[in-house]
């Protein structure tokens, strides 16, 4: 339910994290989502992975949280994949035109590959 | 689909709190109308997200994240082809109509995605200022306009 | 919790055809407003099984399964406790109050549940003739007034 | 989707039937249940079971539909079983007082083992 918090795992492999939000991201959802990446970020890991297989719905803000947590990434240096795009994710980030920005794979996998 | 529902005309208004623990029923309001007058569920899923995105404006921007109400109107008809008109009316400040632009999308920074994404998926949208007070935006989708005017332009690009 | 919602009082209304198709929509409506005031996920969702079984009978014996609307007005507080009101009007056939009653449940056989599980659930309930044709369903619940009830009738047994 | 139709699982164990429906069986989805159930009520299997856990929401049109099965399934001398209730239809079962006609399990394995 919308008032709920959001599920978000969290899985550390080697010099890699993993992050599974599971559930829609939206306004009541990206604040949260925000706090939850801030000590991720500050941690600098080499690699981090947001696997989003289990968020159906992102709006704006969602992608604006995303967005920004690349571009800490890339102040560090450090790599920002998203990978396991849901329809309605992948729909709002091509709509956007963002998945020339984004990394993307298809598989988390790959991701751990790239 | 449904037998009993006539599929020409379709209509619903609600009047709610411009809550964001409100959004995600008034989307599955949206993809239910949408879906129910003959758009795919990819369509409709994009419909409701140009919704819900002007719903946080009006949230965000419009009431300044304090309490405040919407009324939805929702009008959908099959003839000739799915089409669907909405309708959002605020009780929020009025803005000058010119503010109300999407970013531009080639700088990488959060934020300023919301009136891109409704202006790309709604064929029609349209903010103006009510004579009451608050805002107002109309928003109008067939299921074949764009794809067609693309068309007609490619046509005519390769002629 | 939302910290932008004055969870004193709210108040919704939707217009709507009496489709099957829309029922889980309206459920979810009935869930958000529910919680939203302060009810528990397990009784909001039993809220919104009444105003669904209200909905199916409406459909099923007032439109007789043809085409028809629905006015949902829902009306909830939570001073001092959680408390919500349900009003449902359609433009069906009026019938006689006394007709609406739920069966017999010691005979095992299908039907004749609906007005039962609505009468179970809320704390009052009433159906009436609109005095401009068709029927209105009227009811309320609060989160302490069975529980209180009863604490009260058990109190008086074991005295 | 409302207007897509009901998911059906069905498994064939020995004498045994199971049944397990996936998502909400309200009006819009009780009749689509109702014309599954038929063709596996007149071979009159040994045992019915109808495995409830993928069905978070049911209405009294569905549970009507659950008890003119079980009548059916009285006549022939068979068994008829429901298993692992979600929330949702654990109330309604209760709320209707049913839960004393229905032969109900909290498991697969006690169903079949019952
Ligand atoms: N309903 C509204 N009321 C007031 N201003 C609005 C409204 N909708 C949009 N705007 C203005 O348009 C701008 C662009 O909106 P948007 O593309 O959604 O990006 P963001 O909300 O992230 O700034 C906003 O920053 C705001 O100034
Ligand atoms: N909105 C309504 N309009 C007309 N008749 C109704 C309405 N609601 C209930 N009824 C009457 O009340 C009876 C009991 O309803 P219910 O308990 O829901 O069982 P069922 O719908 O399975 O018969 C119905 O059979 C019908 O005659």
């Amino acid at each position: 339910m919308s008032n709920q918090t959001l599920q978000i795992d969290v899985e550390t492999l080697g010099e890699t994290t993993l992050v599974t939000p599971l559930g829609d991201i939206d306004l009541s959802k990206s604040t949260e989502l925000r706090a939850f990446l801030q000590p991720i970020l500050s941690e600098q890991p080499d690699k981090i992975i947001i696997d989003l297989h289990a968020v159906p719905y992102m709006d704006s803000s969602g992608l604006a949280t995303l967005i920004e947590a690349l571009q800490i990434s890339r102040q560090h240096d450090k790599a920002f994949l998203l990978c396991n795009l849901s329809e309605g994710v992948q729909s709002i980030i091509t709509l956007s035109r963002l998945d020339q920005i984004f990394q993307i794979t298809d598989s988390k996998e790959e991701a751990l590959a790239a | 689909m449904q037998k009993d529902t006539p599929k020409h005309h379709s209509e619903f208004t609600i009047d709610f709190p411009t809550s964001p623990a409100w959004f995600k029923t008034v989307r599955m309001l949206l993809l239910t109308s949408a879906t129910q007058c003959g758009f795919s569920e990819r369509t409709a899923g994009q419909i409701a997200m140009a919704v819900d995105e002007a719903l946080c404006n009006i949230h965000r921007h419009g009431y300044k994240g304090t309490f405040g109400r919407a009324v939805l109107t929702v009008i959908t008809t099959i003839d000739p082809v799915p089409w669907i008109e909405i309708c959002i009316e605020d009780e929020a400040e009025q803005i000058d109509i010119e503010q109300i632009k999407s970013r531009d999308l080639d700088t990488i920074r959060p934020g300023g995605l919301g009136v891109h994404l409704i202006q790309t998926i709604m064929d029609e949208v349209q903010w103006s200022k009510r004579d009451e007070g608050g805002m107002r935006v109309t928003m109008n989708k067939t299921s074949v306009a764009k794809a067609n005017q693309k068309i007609a332009k490619e046509t005519t690009t390769n002629e």
